[in-house]
């Protein structure tokens, strides 16, 4: 037993840091640490800084011009990146589409796809999700009816995050009502172009605009864009969802926001003594704290698993389930730490431009947006409920 | 012992629920919340013409209520459609400070709506603590010149006066300043509304009352805030109550209505039993305006306790159970969440009322 | 609205406390204060006394002996009892079997069990739960089978509580198997002496002795100890259940656990300081304060409408699921306040001639073992779970 | 990073199983721990001969272990099935502490399962607090003499020393005191075992280490208890985790095994989420016992933390979701419940650890 890095392990740390420290733009590092909006360039930005290093495509096996990093090296990077306050990489592409297309594409669409996803040429968004089909996903109702060369689809998307930038989009789509409803269901990339694609922005509660409704009326679509057989996307959908689970924990992220935690809450007063120093306050924040400590233990025990060649088992449900219960807890304590002031909703704040005065403290002009959009994470990705099936099923088996 | 309401107290519940029923649409509100001066001013008189501000005034100050059990029905009535026009920061908190201090016209206009004042207590070094004090007023002649910050004042812009508390040599006091006297900078609140940071420089005012009383006004004016928001809590949690209950009994997932998973009906339950907890603890609280002393303060703190604790229970596991159509700005639900969880942060959270509840538990 | 008591009730309130100080005898109170075992001799001592001044039945109607007091006196009367640390009135009897009879009996059956259930002439206990039924009462199998002037009872009843000390069972047991398990059932008096029953004691976890399990080998009961009709024993049953009911959020009995534990927290002391002064023990007694607070006012909601003839809803549900919360947490709270001594066993603290010295506080010899027996309260009378399900269908009505 | 134990250990672990699963029946633990000397002798002394105490100590003290993950290994078996034996009491906990004081020949006892100690540190008044010491010890000649009482010492009779804390007038220090020269009242514990309350009148005592060196020596032992105490939890949750899945799977209700009811599925589900961080907290404390200074503490106090608020729910939800059946003496589940309660009562509890891990945090 040993929960120590290796000293390579430990080098190969020290090597992300010092380039992160140098090649991370300050501006977007401060963005993302103040939870501020991050606009299509920024994200673009970042991912091409990261692809000339060779980094960017860090969990792709290096046959495809991947690292070739195992799950440790792999988490360790990703703990940097969060630690140093990077954007989050988007995971349509290079998490969702990529191991899909390495697993069950064509040569010809390996090699069309994968370096474009990489450069910028063409942003993916995903459409799974339907409206009215929430965590029952097997249930979409999206139809492609294959006429001579095409498909047909006709139907809607929804959740389609950063949809409004996408210039492709992978999908979901029923080709078959035979059988059980997992069935009939193919993998298609769909180019954002084709005529008959409407993207509608959905406004979320806290007042965002990140996710979009996409509809299909009569979109034609190549059969040549099909993944893999007809009628078997579901398996690779699932062999997805496998691949979405690595961190899922969030270690890193919800490090980096206690810390932020702590420090707001140092320099906010009540009674005249930090609020750091409430005992009630403080025990709020030490029981997440504690809770994050022995998570990170848990995610490093998986890690270690993963490595040896383990499959992931009921441990990844329970990473997501604590992963967003302790980052919502922190999104809580954060919003109530900043007292009355949390009700402002000041969004010029984030612009460049601006120059005060706050009404919260700087870095937290939107906390209570933050704590609402948080609600999500315990809702997508398999909810929490779908995750507790899961789990049970795994160990109890009923 | 009685717990149903007077016959007047219900006819006013009844009125102000067909008003709202009626005329007061979630779109207008949401749409106004968003912008300037973030309410309906027409709605808001009105209301004062359907009697809702009289109702908060006793007789002798020209209304015809002004007791607990007033606040509660006509800010449960509100909170049920989410009503954000400003009846408990411009009329219901700073009238009675203004009766008190013998200024009868201007209770009087509050009264008819045709005037608005507002109370700047709270300043940005303090978190609740209306005695965290920093603004100074030095006495000039007659008058009194202030200066000093204060923090998310509700309302502001437009309103005929403020109510600004300051420390003079003798502790703490209030004092009345005209709009022109002070700099606002004014922005959106989360759940819809309109606050700004308020500054003195050198503002005059016009003492209220004794001077150095100026903590007990606040205290009483803060007893007041927190009853009605917590009635207007309890109306917001009955609302997504029966949202909640209407979603669980007509959505469909893996081929059922969801209602029948009993994760969730045990959940719902649990969530039933609290927001009954929440009812009795306005109850209590509405009661508890006619006592005196710690056994008042303690059981006004712990309503705004309960009501914290419950209002974020209710709007998360509302949340939860809804899914993602509950994060969307179209469906309602999510406009009385956020209400719900800001609730929370004015006039003291649920951390600060536990203590102040102990506190007030070691002086009794 | 008016949550204060009338002028008359609080002089019957005055009446009550007065008698209680005057004629409630020292030895059972401090008992009852400190959790200790009552024998059945103090049980029945007490009931005597209530019984010569009229009380004993104070939930009965005027008809047959009661003191017809409306639901807010009986309320009154039980909160003063818990005050005083009055011994508990068994139920079985007067609050159980004593309704069903009035309601369902036969005249005879009235005039011969309703007065020896008040003189002490027969201890009651009751026959309903069976190993292997837990929550799903109706499918019992205890067997009643008619042979010309009596039943045959064979079967085996459980969770009996005082059963040792009975002279009579009532039971419920099956008298056919045709149609729904509800159907099948009747309701029968049981006398104890009867040949071929059998009482076993089981030790519970806290080394308690109060239950038992009930065997019945081929036990003759006469025709006319049958309550009712022949299988219309759910119907009794359930109108037993909503009896049972009443002042099931034992308000009166917290509030005076809960004073009971701020007098020991605020004699124990952590860092030299009162445990009462120390925030995080302070909050947690706080918070269960404001929850028996709230209680007491859905309580008092609840019986102001029973005054007013309303039927019991689904608040029931909520006082029960409430009320054995926050007696549970009551206990956790003690046990804590104890510390290191709340390991130690000391039954013989409880026997008269005990002189110390004690490892726990005085009065808290046990706590451990109360915390430990109140885990049965969410369990026994409509699980918590059952409960939910209640409140879930009377609301929701899924 | 390897997160699987080293040979030895697994050989150790597999070693200790297999003797307690056929040796050691859970009738005749229960009924040893409701009598005297509470525990069974010839299950100590066996327990030794398989090298358990042994692997506690280092070599260099005559063991082949006593490194973190040793204690946790030979915990975690032990309380997997609820062996109620003086290990740590009588020899993790005092052994060290004569080893430092150079004491190796009652050491060397101590492994073989000859000799047994006992710590008597906390007393009556105090809560957990090591240092809250009314004992006082007076220099006499070459020796000592105390004068002082401590409460619920573990497995007291029969131990062939005491080391007992008090205070000199250069603070808090260690003195080994013999058995002749204490009086003890001793007594069952509830979860069946045995304590005494020890009392001291002029007892004769023996300074280990240097006077006023208590305290750190003290802080010492108390992190190697509560690591055995938190992997006896464990052990004890897991044995709790497996009864409660076989009855999930096998109790019927309503026609259906219970195991189906969603609402139970959930809480298991959490239960069991629950248990692996419990196990990650163990870990975490196992591999701090090689730290130094305030990172150590905190992760112990942590881990204890952890495991008494991760015991609670694990106690109350398996007895709940198992029913009546588990209130009974004679199903196994009670008695393991109970111990995992009780452990929270043993060298602090969650309150204790969690302001004690605040404390060590601004220390940090």
């Amino acid at each position: 037993m040993d929960l120590n890095f290796t000293q390579e392990e430990i080098e190969f740390r020290d090597e992300v840091r010092g380039w992160l420290a140098k090649n991370l733009p300050r501006d977007l590092a401060r963005k993302v640490r103040s939870e501020s909006h991050l606009t299509k360039d920024d994200m673009l930005r970042w991912q091409l800084i990261l692809h000339e290093k060779g980094w960017l495509t860090y969990s792709w096996p290096a046959e495809f011009g991947g690292t070739g990093w195992g799950p440790v090296k792999q988490f360790i990077f990703e703990e940097e990146m969060a630690y140093a306050c990077a954007p989050r990489l988007l995971p349509f592409g290079l998490r969702m589409l990529g191991p899909v297309l390495m697993k069950f594409g064509t040569k010809e669409q390996q090699d069309y796809y994968l370096p474009r996803m990489c450069d910028g040429t063409h942003w993916w968004c995903q459409g799974y999700s339907e409206p009215g089909a929430g965590s029952d996903l097997a249930s979409l109702k999206t139809a492609a009816v294959r006429e001579g060369d095409h498909y047909i689809v006709n139907g809607q998307k929804t959740w389609t995050t950063l949809g409004q930038h996408a210039d492709w989009i992978f999908c979901l789509v029923r080709t078959s009502t035979e059988g059980k409803p997992q069935e009939g269901i193919s993998f298609l990339l769909i180019d954002m172009k084709s005529p008959g694609i409407e993207v509608r922005p959905i406004q979320t509660i806290d007042g965002g605009r990140e996710v979009n409704e996409v509809w299909f009326s009569d979109v034609k679509v190549p059969v040549e864009n099909l993944v893999g057989e007809e009628n078997k996307g579901w398996t690779y959908a699932k062999y997805l969802l496998t691949h979405e689970r690595t961190n899922i924990a969030g270690v890193g992220k919800s490090n980096q926001e206690l810390a932020r935690l702590k420090e707001l809450a140092s320099s906010q007063k009540r009674n005249g003594k930090a609020l750091a120093e409430d005992p009630h306050f403080a025990a709020r924040m030490a029981r997440v704290e504690i809770d994050l400590m022995n998570m990170e233990i848990t995610n490093l025990r998986v890690l270690a698993q993963a490595e040896a060649g383990g499959a992931p088992g009921p441990e990844s449900s329970m990473l997501k389930i604590l992963g967003t219960e302790i980052e919502q807890e922190l999104t809580d304590l954060t919003r109530r730490a900043l007292g009355r002031s949390a009700q402002a909703l000041v969004p010029e704040a984030d612009d460049p431009g601006f120059n005060g005065p706050y009404v919260a403290p700087e870095g937290f002009q939107n906390a209570s947006g933050v704590y609402f959009n948080h609600r999500k994470t315990t809702i997508y990705g398999g909810s929490t409920e779908i995750q507790k099936n899961i789990i049970n099923k795994m160990i109890v088996g009923l | 012992m009685e717990f149903i309401h007077t016959d007047t107290r219900r006819m006013l519940a009844d009125t102000i629920d067909r008003y709202l029923r009626d005329k007061y649409p979630l779109t207008a509100r949401v749409e106004a919340g968003n912008g300037e001066p973030g309410f309906q001013p027409a709605q808001y008189e009105a209301l004062a013409e359907l009697g809702v501000i009289a109702a908060l005034f006793p007789e002798d100050q020209g209304g015809f209520g002004g007791e607990g059990f007033d606040i509660a029905v006509v800010f449960e009535e509100m909170g049920k459609r989410l009503v954000n026009e400003p009846v408990m920061d411009n009329a219901l908190v700073p009238g009675p400070i203004l009766a008190a201090a013998g200024l009868s016209d201007a209770v009087e206009n509050i009264i008819a709506g045709t005037a608005r004042y507002a109370l700047a207590a709270e300043e940005p070094q303090a978190l609740y603590d209306l005695t965290d004090v920093e603004t100074r007023a030095e006495a000039n002649g007659d008058g009194w010149v202030l200066t000093g910050a204060k923090s998310v004042v509700k309302y502001a812009p437009g309103c005929d006066g403020f109510i600004v508390s300051a420390r003079t040599d003798k502790g703490m006091s209030l004092f009345l300043v005209a709009p022109h006297q002070v700099r606002l900078r004014d922005y959106a609140t989360f759940d819809g509304g309109r606050a700004s940071e308020l500054s003195l420089e050198g503002a005059e005012g016009q003492l209220l009352g004794q001077e150095g009383t100026g903590a007990e006004m606040l205290q009483e004016a803060a007893d007041r805030a927190v009853l009605a928001l917590s009635a207007e809590a309890l109306g917001i949690m009955q609302t997504i109550r029966e949202m909640t209950i209407e979603y669980l009994r007509t959505r469909k997932q893996f081929g059922v209505v969801i209602g029948k998973f009993q994760a969730l009906q045990h959940r719902m339950a649990e969530m039933l039993l609290e927001i009954e907890q929440a009812r009795s603890a306005v109850i209590n609280a509405a009661n508890a305006m006619a006592l005196a002393g710690p056994e008042r303060a303690r059981i006004i703190a712990a309503a705004k306790y309960s009501i914290g604790r419950i209002g974020r229970l209710v709007a998360e596991e509302s949340i939860q159970m809804h899914g993602g159509i509950a994060m969307t700005w179209e469906y309602d639900l999510g406009h009385f969440a956020k209400r719900l969880v800001m609730i929370d942060h004015e006039w003291g959270d649920q951390d600060f009322h536990l203590a102040r509840f102990i506190e007030q538990g070691r002086a009794a």
